[in-house]
């Protein structure tokens, strides 16, 4: 049992620093809100340090508090990831395993257009210094851009006889990319693809948590690199052979 | 005032516009001969048509799709001959065409008859518009002193126009000079305009009329509750391009966001459709005197913004052209630029300041459109507080005219309440702290900003003889711009793109023409 | 019943902003870690959006999340303070209902070295454009300046014949302020003077609860102006007559 | 590098160099027929006396306690005369001393033998400092490329010199390059140094030897294991200056803060007793190539950094001359200056820009110390890190030698972690991202910036004119300084303050005087 909690500048001393909205108008009165605000919160030594006006109905506030709460490290677990093989063991590995080259496809789907999260996995150019998978000898790359529809993507997906299908979604606003990532998962199991594929999704807001619970092979967030991806695809297909 | 502080050529200045004017001709003589359904949806509603039908299509719509393949002829004639054979008002009329009249079979009116009425029309039209005019100059010169510079450029994107408005009020008491609602993430590729007023928007609001008219209002209120006049903006891009324009001009937007090329580059729509529809919402923008603001900082979200500066500058050239040509004066050319160096580069700000500076002495009277670094920032919300700082500190000291606001959550979400707040304060501070640093320093001879610029523009005017070569539709297909190739005949839109028949009648264009005095 | 949260962007989303250091190394783990400690505080939708390490053994973490948390806002009271008087209102106060010059003195205490704040209320030229107590004709005030002894600080005052005795306090760190202003009291206490003056602790970090729980009339923290200050004390000093 | 921005008049500045001699000059009349309590300290523990006896009171303390009114014979002889009489080591002297021997009444040993002996314990005192020296040295060269200039001073102040050890070495692996242990809030006013490790401070930890030794080996393995070599720093200040100076000497720290007059202004320590300390302190500092850190930010939080910019200028003008007089180059002076000025005021950002850069031109051999905004700062986190960034951008732009990293909550607490973290963050962004400003810029002609410096240099002038007619004495009295009047004889350590006797006897001066080459 190792019980960790913040630190400020002295071991558990619980500091933590909060920053919020209420509706309300600046005043006295505001403050000893935002201070009883916090401690029902569970913090103690509450202390406004700044509180400002953002309109006659709203006060944003700046608040310091220690908090008594302690957590137990040991118990935390994560899925510790792989760590990926690079540019050169992806590819030997995939000629050494599955003696052909695979075939991915990604799109940026719905209405989102935001290009540059699949294009960093995707292009030829990568990503701060990682080749993307276009560049990978043994990965037949197809990046279809932005804003393309599922059944687009789904349809392609089968065109080229793609071995993995890689989703991005940046927008996450009233959760626009659970419903399309939802909506890209049924569509797969309605046409009775959902096992001829590795499906993949992406995005800065993507947890690989998420993306299991939606039906994906796996999720990639923010700080992903070609090879993290070239490495899961090349691994899951051979698990998928020896089953 | 603004002394030359890069010591740039003002041959090589002058040789790039040139390029430039020979880059965009070619693609005037396509526009001239061309119209789109979008033009003549505007031309409509220009006229009064406006409403939607129980499927909420948009009259203007119905109506386009009576004409069928008669749309080059212009559908003005249409309309305002359904007017005088059913002796009704517009909005009658309109009530009519809802409800299923089709107006393409009508028996024709007198062509006097009808030159009358449009004429009758267009003043109506016009009235309404020089009347916004207006009441917006009267409004700027009586709270002139509160108007800062550069105005500060703040985004309220809540999807819900209710919401929108109480952040933006709140906003405006916070210190902002303009208020742009973001418009919902698909709305560009809607070839119709919605209608009334709209509670559900992903990472923004529709661009609807009756939204800009509850904005315009609110706005209009707070500001006089402080004292300043209040700008607003929107979205005059996508495939509605002129249709919002005019809409904006009806309700006395401010500025709109207008580029002659982001929809084919940034959205995939028809080059075509786009070059045609961008002359026409540039001609009523410049009428209402309305600044654009065109959309160089997308080149950099994509693009590394060290290597592709010159892009940046080229697009400023090009934007500039087409907006001549439609008759807009330069003090109505919001041209953006971006800070979008990479936050570790050794010198970034140097040669931000550069490019910043740049921008402002080839281009002196345009109100630049600056926007605040959004592609490094990250989770790091402090990190994105410093990275304003500077932007801000670049942005005084080159003196733009447009400054949108950077937020420190940019890479987590769309704005929270005070981060707008904290956005405005951090301009004001330094806005303020530095107020005439521009005027008190000079750039070293021959220094690394000095020579960045240089560098800058010799590049840009090698890309501009490069488009000008192949000429400007070959250029785009040939993935000249943005990294992304775009076909002719491909993107959205083509099929809404029409020869005009020799007997074309526009008479809003031809009115616009005239007041802009465009040859 | 006016039941409020915070305000993100809608009305009642519950959107907080929190950074903390655990004392844990980064990565996955770590991240995982205050996830879990930020629900553990009660909150939801939590999103560690930075993560960065400060040392081997310590990760400071940027956090949003959601409460659901809501507090009642009509039964926040606060003791509203009575708009203080101006310059001149303070004095004609003083002449009508005191009729005598009444007389203050004051000192940053301990080891405390920060004038700056007893200045800002007692010195001539005041603070913020706000004349201090020594421009006051019908105030006549003693500023002794910082690092004075408690015992130093009464002896003078007993002196000096005051009326109100004036404690300043800025550094906290530790509570070295809460234990001079204890041992203040329990000084004038031994010596049976708490009742003879009116007495007031000030800083940026006192406030006016905390002052009273320690045995003070008032307390004045961050903002105060001289005539905040000048029009308590008159008025205490008429309300101790009329006892 | 260094061309001239601000045009300031080289025979101005001569003048203020010439005026401040003509103030200081008396001032060392008055030291050189004076010692006091803590140098005779300070002697003995660079003669070997150390330890502390069952009161805590230390052995060199205890020594002047024995010798009363003959601490003007100078107290070297005592202790030199008890270690040959006695026969024993130093460490074994001290545990008699401390145990109740008293060393006043012993008989006299032969002058030449007590000269011989003082001889050996001057050499032994001069090579461990030596050593340490070459140490430092050695570990810069080696180390070279990792620093950054200016180099990033960050402060720790946990009160608790193994929570400070666990900081400090966050510190730099955060990048800082130099380390501050903040002293506790009483201890200026201690007249003797506390001993050994200690865990109890408030606002900041016990300055002792034994603590210095204990950071020092922290520094150098963290540095070790960074490729770093981190400067450490600590306060030589107070009541007792120049044994602090030594105890630094010994335990190689690497910078002090050190102030010709902030004892007397800011601390109310006699002003007789503080300049003859401050030239032993300073005399061991430059002796041991310790960089000093003075105080001129203080006048700062007190009065108003506009107002009062030139009391800066003159204070750096003093503190220049007192360090010249104790034998030290100028590459050690790290004059002080902040960042200061209201942030709501007007071209605040110009008015510290200039101030800055004036004390690079004036000084330009000295690393000078740029103080952070800390009056100004308040709760708002955010705008405290804003107005971070342009103090960094200051420090850059104007070459500063030592950087203090602003905080965030400044206005809140001393540092947690985080905010020490993000104080570093703030600085490598900026430096790096305008690495090279400061050489691409010039100052307009009479621009605000060039016409502000003069106008403070003219000001300081006037000010050093005034003192110096006065006399600095009576200067300080009159209330010339920081808005406070220190009377003569007022003030703390009056009595620690000896008339030398004609046959004063002090080796260790000697021998420093002879090192620094002091006339
Ligand atoms: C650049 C950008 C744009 C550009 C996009 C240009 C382009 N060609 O892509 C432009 C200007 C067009 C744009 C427009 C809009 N944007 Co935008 N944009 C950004 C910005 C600044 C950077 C995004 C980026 O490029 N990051 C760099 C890439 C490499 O990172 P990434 O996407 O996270 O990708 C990495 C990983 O996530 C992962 N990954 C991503 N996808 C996938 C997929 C798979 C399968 C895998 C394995 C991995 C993977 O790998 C990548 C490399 O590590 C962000 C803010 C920010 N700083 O994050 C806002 C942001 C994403 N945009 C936002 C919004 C709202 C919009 C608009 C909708 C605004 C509007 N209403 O007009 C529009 C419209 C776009 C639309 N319809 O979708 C919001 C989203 C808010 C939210 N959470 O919902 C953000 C966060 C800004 C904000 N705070 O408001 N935007
Ligand atoms: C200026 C300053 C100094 C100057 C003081 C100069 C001087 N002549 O006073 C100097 C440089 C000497 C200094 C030194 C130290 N300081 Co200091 N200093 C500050 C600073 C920057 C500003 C304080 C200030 O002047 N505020 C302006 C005045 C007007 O505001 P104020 O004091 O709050 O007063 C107002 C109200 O509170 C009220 N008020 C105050 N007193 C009273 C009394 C009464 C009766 C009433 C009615 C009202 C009242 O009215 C005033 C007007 O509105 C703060 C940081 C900050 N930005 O706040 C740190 C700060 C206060 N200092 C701090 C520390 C730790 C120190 C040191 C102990 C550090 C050290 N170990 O060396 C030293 C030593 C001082 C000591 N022994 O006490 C810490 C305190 C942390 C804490 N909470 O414990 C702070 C917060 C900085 C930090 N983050 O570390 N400091
Ligand atoms: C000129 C222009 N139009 C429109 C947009 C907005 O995008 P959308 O196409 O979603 O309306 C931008 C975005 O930055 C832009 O610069
Ligand atoms: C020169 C000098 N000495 C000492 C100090 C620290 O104060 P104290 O007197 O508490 O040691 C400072 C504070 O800034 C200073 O500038």
């Amino acid at each position: 049992m190792q019980l960790i909690k913040p630190y400020g500048d002295t071991l558990n001393d619980g500091a933590v620093q909060l920053s919020f909205t209420l509706p309300v108008s600046n005043g006295a009165k505001a403050i000893e809100a935002a201070i009883q605000y916090t401690k029902k919160l569970g913090f103690t030594e509450v202390e406004v340090v700044n509180a400002h006006p953002l309109s006659d109905d709203f006060t944003f506030f700046v608040v310091y508090g220690k908090t008594s709460m302690a957590i137990d490290y040991d118990k935390i677990v994560v899925e510790e990831i792989e760590k990926p093989m690079d540019f050169y063991g992806v590819n030997s590995y995939i000629k050494e395993h599955i003696q052909r080259k695979i075939a991915v496809i990604g799109a940026c789907t719905g209405t989102d257009a935001h290009t540059v999260g699949i294009d960093a996995i995707l292009n030829m150019k990568g990503w701060e210094q990682h080749y993307g998978l276009e560049r990978y000898p043994m990965i037949d790359a197809y990046n279809l851009g932005a804003q393309i529809l599922n059944e687009d993507l789904i349809r392609l997906a089968v065109e080229k006889n793609a071995d993995a299908i890689l989703v991005s979604q940046v927008v996450t606003q009233k959760d626009v990319h659970i419903h399309n990532l939802t909506n890209f998962i049924e569509l797969l199991e309605a046409d009775g693809l959902r096992s001829r594929f590795i499906v993949l999704a992406g995005g800065p807001r993507i947890s690989n948590k998420l993306a299991l619970e939606l039906g994906f092979d796996a999720g990639f967030g923010r700080g992903t690199y070609p090879e993290h991806v070239g490495s899961f695809i090349a691994k899951k297909m051979v698990e998928k052979m020896m089953r | 005032m603004n002394r030359s502080k890069l010591d740039l050529d003002p041959e090589k200045i002058d040789y790039a516009r040139e390029i430039s004017k020979k880059i965009t001709q070619p693609v005037q003589d396509y526009i001239s001969g061309h119209t789109t359904v979008s033009v003549e949806r505007t031309t409509l509603r220009m006229l009064g048509a406006d409403g939607i039908d129980a499927n909420e299509v948009p009259v203007p719509n119905l109506i386009i799709q009576q004409l069928k393949d008669r749309v080059g002829e212009g559908a003005a004639k249409f309309y305002i001959n359904a007017l005088l054979k059913k002796g009704l008002t517009p909005s009658a009329l309109n009530s009519e065409i809802a409800n299923g009249l089709d107006i393409s079979t009508l028996e024709w009116a007198e062509s006097t008859q009808i030159e009358k009425k449009a004429a009758e029309l267009v003043q109506s039209f016009s009235s309404r518009v020089k009347e916004n005019v207006r009441f917006r100059n009267e409004k700027l010169t009586q709270f002139n002193s509160s108007q800062s510079t550069p105005l500060l450029y703040l985004i309220v994107a809540t999807g819900n126009i209710y919401e929108d408005v109480k952040q933006a009020q709140g906003a405006a008491i916070q210190g902002a000079d303009v208020i742009a609602v973001i418009r919902t993430t698909g709305q560009s590729l809607l070839d119709y305009v919605p209608f009334g007023p709209t509670t559900e928007g992903f990472g923004g609001t529709y661009a609807t009329q009756e939204n800009f008219k509850i904005m315009r209002k609110a706005l209009d209120e707070v500001g006089e509750k402080i004292g300043k006049y209040i700008r607003l903006v929107n979205y005059c891009s996508g495939l509605c391009m002129p249709e919002i324009a005019v809409m904006g001009a009806l309700e006395r937007l401010d500025m709109m966001l207008n580029d002659s090329m982001y929809g084919i580059l940034f959205r995939d729509i028809n080059m075509y459709r786009t070059f045609v529809d961008q002359k026409f919402s540039r001609m009523v923008n410049s009428f209402a005197e309305i600044v654009i603001n065109t959309g160089e900082d997308n080149y950099l979200t994509t693009s590394d913004a060290f290597e592709k500066a010159y892009t940046v500058t080229a697009s400023q050239f090009i934007n500039e052209q087409f907006a001549y040509e439609s008759g807009m004066p330069a003090r109505l050319m919001g041209l953006g630029h971006a800070f979008e160096m990479n936050p570790e580069m050794k010198n970034g700000f140097l040669f931000e300041m550069a490019q910043a500076q740049m921008a402002r002495e080839i281009f002196p009277e345009a109100p630049l459109k600056y926007m605040p670094p959004t592609k490094y920032m990250t989770g790091d919300i402090f990190k994105g507080y410093a990275m304003n700082t500077l932007f801000n500190f670049i942005a005084k000291s080159t003196n733009q005219g447009i400054l949108l606001l950077g937020m420190l959550t940019e890479a987590i979400h769309t704005p929270f309440m005070q981060d707008r707040y904290l956005g405005v304060a951090n301009a004001r501070y330094v806005l303020n702290s530095m107020a005439d640093f521009a005027d008190d320093i000079e750039f070293r001879k021959d220094g690394i900003m000095q020579t960045r610029a240089k560098d800058v523009l010799d590049q840009s005017i090698s890309f501009l003889e490069q488009i000008s070569e192949k000429g400007l539709f070959n250029a785009i297909e040939q993935r000249l711009f943005a990294e992304v190739a775009r076909p002719k005949n491909g993107g959205k839109g083509l099929d809404g793109v029409y020869e005009k028949t020799d007997g074309y009648y526009n008479p809003m264009y031809s009115f616009l023409e005239r007041e802009l005095k465009i040859n």
